[in-house]
């Protein structure tokens, strides 16, 4: 039993829920911070989250939480021992996060085009709010692009070990963890979109 | 073995379902877009917030089998939020009260 | 590294086992001994370190003015003293050492949950120790914030605070997936027998010290990511001149740097739960208020970061609350103190070196504690807040109290691992030098603390200098104790007296294995049939 | 002053005797049962236990009571003593203090400014804390006041001097290289002199050595040639300077244009070999600005 060579699947679980629980609580540093700068400057933030550029939030949104579902239908699929489908949905799950990328990659260049980055002259001069708005903006979501990034080689690592067959019906962790870790990439946005998008 | 973390890895939700909950997500960021559009002032604020906590709640419950996982899980998740809530909301005794 | 590995000559001893040799089979190496082994050394040069900036600090503040360094130098010398003691001393300390030492072995485990995940910990460690350390020869300079990196100052400082928090970033790192580790362990891999109840109290307290680690560090992370985000970006998230608020900075480093106090303290506790018992031949008295307290702290320990903040202009709202909080906090460690008393009625004392350094963390802690109390309600705060008084309570509070237990654990644990032991009276007589030291050094700086001397103060007025040569010549003596016992002990661990498997007759599972303990700890997997005071019960005489 | 006004001091130090008193008994006796116990029941002595009870409800019910009733009667002083540190007398007099990295100045309702604090006997203080540039703290230690001084926020501390006197003023917070020195001292004079003292000319005083002083110039710049926080002032007209501009090193002459440059806006040209921690004097009049500018080209 207490064998560390002896696979213990619920221990590995247990692992990577805790990781996703400090993950969370990084990510809520930003969220406090948001909360208290938003009860001192409403206005600003609404004027700052009008400026945003809805059509690739809400896109995004909706690409985020489709890859949540390919790969969790992937681990479905390994469970029941389909290996060409769970490489099917792990590889669409990696397309989307790269998709994803892609869009921040266009709305960023966007923004930094109108001159809205962190310390950049415009956001200097202009209201206080606004400057705190978009540094917040830019740490948090460039802080989950990162996260972003991560997962996509996680899962591209776990559809390789797939294909190799180290990974198989009897013995998924891996790409369940893995998969969990997406799930968590997708709640965090979940939460951003509104906040920065939609907020008044 | 020990009673407190058993081990129920094995179990599977179906493709159906899972596209169920899928299309719930969905429906659910259309409609906070939506309500954005409303004018509520601060209500925003609370009405998308809570909408977000429904849609995480989803992807929690099915996405990440929380809704099959032992007690264990359950509790440590509980406590995880819990701190979290602590920690954003005590900065307000001070944010709140300046 | 390991002075002690020519004479082993019992196989099976985790100290050869096959495999790499050299100093390979030490940093690539899974087994959780090994790894405690690694953390203890490396935390321990940190300290010797650290230590020689603090006797620095107190020469320069033996007279009045310049005395061997400058306001810069000093300002860096503290900064540096204050960072390498908190994040490379004391916070990984007793996890990274004691924890993987013990904790499996006391568990019945043949190692921790995730062993490539615990080198991989330590790795971490050192990469992110290595930043610090480069951050005081490039850029700048050595940092010069405070261990506390309070904005604005961190944000426009020319010296090289940038590296040194992405260091302390790393360090911080490895202490998360280091409570992971253990809670998971704990959980999954405890032997047949060994129920909650039978948990020994060193376990429990690593139990809700991992907790705190998890929920508590990543907030540090993203306070640190700020802080480099203001300095390379201009985020200017902090930067009062467009929006930010200092405050809201404090807030986010102290959510978790109070709870990371009691990371420094709670294993200590453990130890003394651990100690006590064995060396009065005697259950611990209340097992479970103790176990149940160091949940209570760790939980309430994380309501109260407020109480650094007083005078920070903070609402007083906050301060109510956060005031209250504080002395909440108060009562699990009072049931700790008053229960390790009780468990020395009636008992059969013996007084060697380890159980000296516990009984002298009783009233060295209690001192720092009481004057916590001090400190955590709001009119005396106001006074005494970043004054020498303050620094007194957390010396007392960490080096009195997690410092002195981590002397005992060395000299109680230790010899399990080289199988040799220190020599008994120059243990004791350093332990007396230190303990008369110590409280020269530092009530001193109370005194002054209450008189109104600030702390940070490179210079101070001709009336604070009586107390303050007081206290340099304590830390002298402080320093003589230290190197005696330091010397004494790695001496004796090196050529000292053979020791055999359970030379205090403590009952817990490490006592009942060969010493050293062989590499998978136990031959056949153990099973629990009495608790860990049950002295009678582990057929003890 | 009116008798019924208790002071910070008289409304702190209770409080610390107080939690003192109690950690005292409660220190006392604790170590009193650590040394009997184990000196009553060293092994020699006893060479077993004589008791093996691991539990007594009662006993753990009893202490953890007794602390909780303790510290809630701590948090009770403790909290209402700070109330009274935080209502202002309604006659309060105003001053405000002006922390800048190393030096304060308090300015008075009628525009006088001076480095050190003079109050009146006996009439309350409420002392307005503005930073120009980091955190500072404003510390009184002999009437048990602080309160941080944050740039961009409001926060103010009362107290009142019973006795004439002078008392120290500290900084309490750490604010980089000059932190230890940047104290000064409240002056306590009876209210006819400080009337006086009030009234006299030189409020807005042009001399420049005074102004050098008064803005705390000196605590970066000597005036000796010896290289302090900043460069000294020495032989520093028209000399050539090496200074940073964004980035680039480039050479340039100490004249008036550059002087006033780098009083008013320090961190446009950085002196090569120091750093931009000179905080913005834009808030100086022009005359002031010539009056520092005319003292500086004199120091040779
Ligand atoms: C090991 C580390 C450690 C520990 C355990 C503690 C324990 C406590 N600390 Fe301390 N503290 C620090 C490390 C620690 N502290 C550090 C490093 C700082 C400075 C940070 C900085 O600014 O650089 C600090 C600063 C600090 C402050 C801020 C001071 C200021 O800057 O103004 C406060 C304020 O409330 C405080 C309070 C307390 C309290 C109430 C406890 C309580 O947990 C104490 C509980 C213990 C006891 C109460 C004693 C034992 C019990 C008895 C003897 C029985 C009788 C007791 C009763 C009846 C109550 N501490
Ligand atoms: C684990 C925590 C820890 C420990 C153990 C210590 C140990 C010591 N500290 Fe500590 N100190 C801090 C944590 C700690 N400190 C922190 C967090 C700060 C705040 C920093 C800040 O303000 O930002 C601080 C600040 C601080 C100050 C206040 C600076 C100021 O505010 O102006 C002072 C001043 O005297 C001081 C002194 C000392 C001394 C003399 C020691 C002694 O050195 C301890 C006694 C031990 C010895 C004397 C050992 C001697 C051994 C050797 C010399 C090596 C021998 C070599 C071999 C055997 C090979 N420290
Ligand atoms: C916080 C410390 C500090 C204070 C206070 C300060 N200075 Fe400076 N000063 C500096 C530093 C550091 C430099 C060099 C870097 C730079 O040019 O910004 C400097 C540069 C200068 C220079 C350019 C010197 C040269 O060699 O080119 C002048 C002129 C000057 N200061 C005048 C003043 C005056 C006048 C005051 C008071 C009203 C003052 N300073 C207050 C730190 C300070
Ligand atoms: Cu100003 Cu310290
Ligand atoms: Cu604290």
């Amino acid at each position: 039993m207490s064998h560390p060579l002896h696979k213990d699947y619920a221990g590995a679980k247990l692992g990577m829920w805790l990781f996703l629980f400090t993950e969370l609580i990084l990510f809520s540093g930003l969220f406090l911070l948001y909360g208290a700068y938003l009860a001192r400057y409403p206005h600003e933030f609404a004027a700052a989250g009008r400026e945003m550029h809805l059509f690739f939030g809400t896109l995004n949104t909706a690409i985020l939480i489709t890859s949540s579902l390919l790969v969790a239908m992937a681990v479905t699929a390994i469970q029941r021992d389909e290996r060409r489908t769970t490489l099917l949905l792990l590889g669409g799950t990696v397309l989307c996060a790269a998709v994803f990328l892609f869009n921040k990659y266009l709305e960023w260049s966007a923004e930094i085009g109108r001159g809205i980055y962190p310390g950049s002259p415009k956001l200097v001069a202009g209201p206080p709010g606004e400057s705190v708005f978009y540094g917040l903006y830019y740490l948090t979501v460039g802080l989950h692009g990162l996260h972003v990034l991560v997962g996509g080689t996680l899962l591209t690592v776990v559809a390789l070990r797939v294909r190799r067959g180290t990974i198989h019906g009897g013995d998924y962790v891996w790409l369940e963890n893995g998969a969990l870790y997406w799930h968590l990439v997708d709640l965090i946005w979940i939460f951003i979109f509104p906040l920065y998008y939609l907020i008044l | 073995m020990t009673k407190d973390a058993q081990d129920n890895t094995a179990h599977s939700i179906g493709y159906g379902k899972l596209t169920a909950v899928w299309l719930g997500l969905l429906c659910l960021t259309a409609l906070t877009v939506w309500v954005s559009r409303l004018d509520l002032g601060i209500g925003h604020v609370w009405g998308s917030l809570a909408i977000a906590s429904t849609k995480a709640g989803l992807v929690i419950a099915f996405f990440m089998h929380m809704r099959y996982e032992g007690r264990l899980l359950r509790l440590l998740l509980f406590v995880a939020l819990l701190t979290l809530a602590i920690f954003i909301g005590f900065t307000f005794f001070d944010v709140l009260y300046r | 590294m390991n002075p002690a590995e020519q004479n082993q000559t019992e196989t099976g001893s985790f100290w050869n086992d096959t495999g790499r040799t050299g100093i390979a089979a030490w940093i690539f190496s899974t087994d959780h001994k090994r790894i405690g082994l690694l953390y203890f050394y490396s935390v321990l040069s940190f300290f010797l370190i650290a230590v020689v900036l603090g006797v620095l600090l107190r020469i320069e503040l033996m007279a009045p003015g310049r005395t061997i360094m400058g306001p810069q130098a000093y300002n860096a010398v503290f900064t540096v003293h204050g960072v390498l003691m908190i994040f490379l001393f004391i916070i990984p300390g007793f996890p990274g050492s004691f924890g993987n030492l013990i904790m499996p072995i006391q568990i019945g485990a043949r190692d921790v949950a995730f062993p490539r995940l615990n080198l991989f910990s330590w790795w971490l460690y050192i990469v992110g120790a290595a930043a610090i350390v480069t951050s005081l020869f490039t850029g700048g300079g050595p940092p010069d914030t405070g261990w506390t990196f309070y904005v604005p100052f961190s944000a426009r400082t020319g010296t090289n605070v940038t590296l040194a928090v992405l260091g302390v970033f790393i360090v911080g790192f490895s202490s998360i997936l280091t409570g992971v580790n253990f809670i998971t362990t704990i959980h999954r891999l405890r032997a047949p027998g060994m129920t909650w109840k039978r948990l020994p109290l060193f376990v429990w307290s690593l139990y809700a010290t991992a907790w705190v680690q998890i929920l508590a560090t990543p907030i540090l992370g993203i306070t640190l990511v700020l802080v480099i985000a203001e300095r390379v970006l201009g985020a200017g998230l902090f930067d009062p001149g467009r929006g930010g608020d200092p405050i809201m900075f404090q807030h986010l480093f102290w959510i978790y740097s109070h709870p990371a106090v009691y990371i420094m303290i709670l294993p200590a506790m453990g130890v003394v739960s651990e100690i006590i018992p064995v060396f009065a031949r005697k259950p611990v008295f209340g097992y479970n208020m103790i176990a149940f307290s160091s949940l209570a702290i760790a939980a309430a320990g994380s309501l109260v970061w407020g109480h650094h903040m007083y005078t920070s202009g903070m609402s007083d709202t906050a301060i109510l609350v956060f005031s209250f909080l504080t002395f909440i906090v108060a009562i699990p460690s009072a049931i700790k103190v008053f229960n390790w008393v009780s468990t020395l009625y009636k008992g059969s004392i013996s007084l060697e070196a380890p159980m000296l350094f516990i009984l002298s963390f009783i009233l060295l802690f209690s001192i720092g504690g009481l004057t916590g109390l001090i400190l955590g309600a709001a009119a005396t705060d106001i006074h005494v807040h970043d004054t020498q008084f303050v620094v007194g309570h957390f010396h007392y509070t960490i080096f009195g109290g997690a410092g002195f237990t981590f002397f005992g654990a060395m000299h109680y644990w230790l010899p399990k691992f080289y199988g040799r032991r220190y020599a008994e009276k120059p243990a004791v007589i350093g332990w007396a030098l230190m303990f008369v030291g110590f409280n020269i050094t530092y009530f001193s700086m109370m005194v002054l603390g209450l008189k109104g001397m600030p702390r940070r103060y490179y210079d101070y007025l001709p009336e604070f200098a009586p107390l303050n040569l007081t206290s340099t010549i304590g830390s002298w003596i402080l320093v003589g104790g230290l190197v005696l016992i330091l010397v004494n002990l790695f001496r004796g661990l090196r050529s000292g007296d053979p020791v055999g498997q359970n030379p205090w007759g403590g009952a817990t599972l490490e006592w009942s294995i060969p010493t050293p303990p062989p590499t998978e700890n136990f031959s056949a997997d153990p099973v629990v049939t009495h608790g860990p005071y049950d002295f009678k019960g582990a057929g003890i005489p | 002053m009116n008798p019924s006004l208790i002071t910070t001091t008289q409304a702190v130090d209770p409080v610390f005797k107080f939690i003192f008193g109690a950690s005292i008994i409660l220190l006392f006796g604790i170590t009193a049962a650590t040394v009997t116990f184990v000196i009553r029941y060293r092994r020699s002595r006893a060479p077993e236990p004589t008791s093996l009870t691991s539990t007594n409800i009662w006993l753990e019910i009893v202490w953890t009571a007794l602390p909780t009733v303790l510290v809630m009667a701590m948090f009770y002083y403790g909290w209402s003593g700070y109330l009274s540190l935080r209502n202002v007398p309604k006659d309060a007099l105003e001053v405000t203090a002006t922390a800048r990295m190393w030096s304060w100045n308090f300015t008075y309702a009628n525009g006088k400014s001076s480095p050190k604090l003079y109050v009146p006997v006996g009439k309350p203080v409420v002392v307005n804390l503005v930073s120009q540039d980091v955190l500072h703290g404003f510390f009184i230690p002999a009437f048990r006041v602080k309160r941080d001084v944050v740039p961009g926020m409001k926060n103010h501390v009362w107290f009142v001097a019973e006795r004439a006197g002078s008392y120290d003023l500290f900084c309490s917070v750490y604010c980089g290289t000059g932190h230890s020195n940047m104290i000064s001292t409240v002056e306590a004079v009876t209210p006819a002199a400080f009337a006086a003292w009030l009234q006299q000319e030189g409020g807005a005083e042009h001399g420049g050595k005074e102004l050098l002083e008064k803005l705390g110039c000196l605590g970066c710049h000597s005036l000796d040639g010896s290289r302090g926080v900043g460069p000294t002032f020495k032989g520093l007209y028209n000399s050539r300077v090496k200074v940073r501009q964004n980035g680039r090193l480039l050479t340039v002459t100490a004249d008036d244009a550059y002087l006033r440059e780098s009083i008013r806006a320090p961190a446009a040209k950085v002196v090569d070999g120091f750093q931009p921690v000179m905080p913005a004097f834009g808030d100086l009049k022009d005359e002031e600005v010539a009056a520092l500018v005319e003292f500086i080209e004199g120091v040779r």
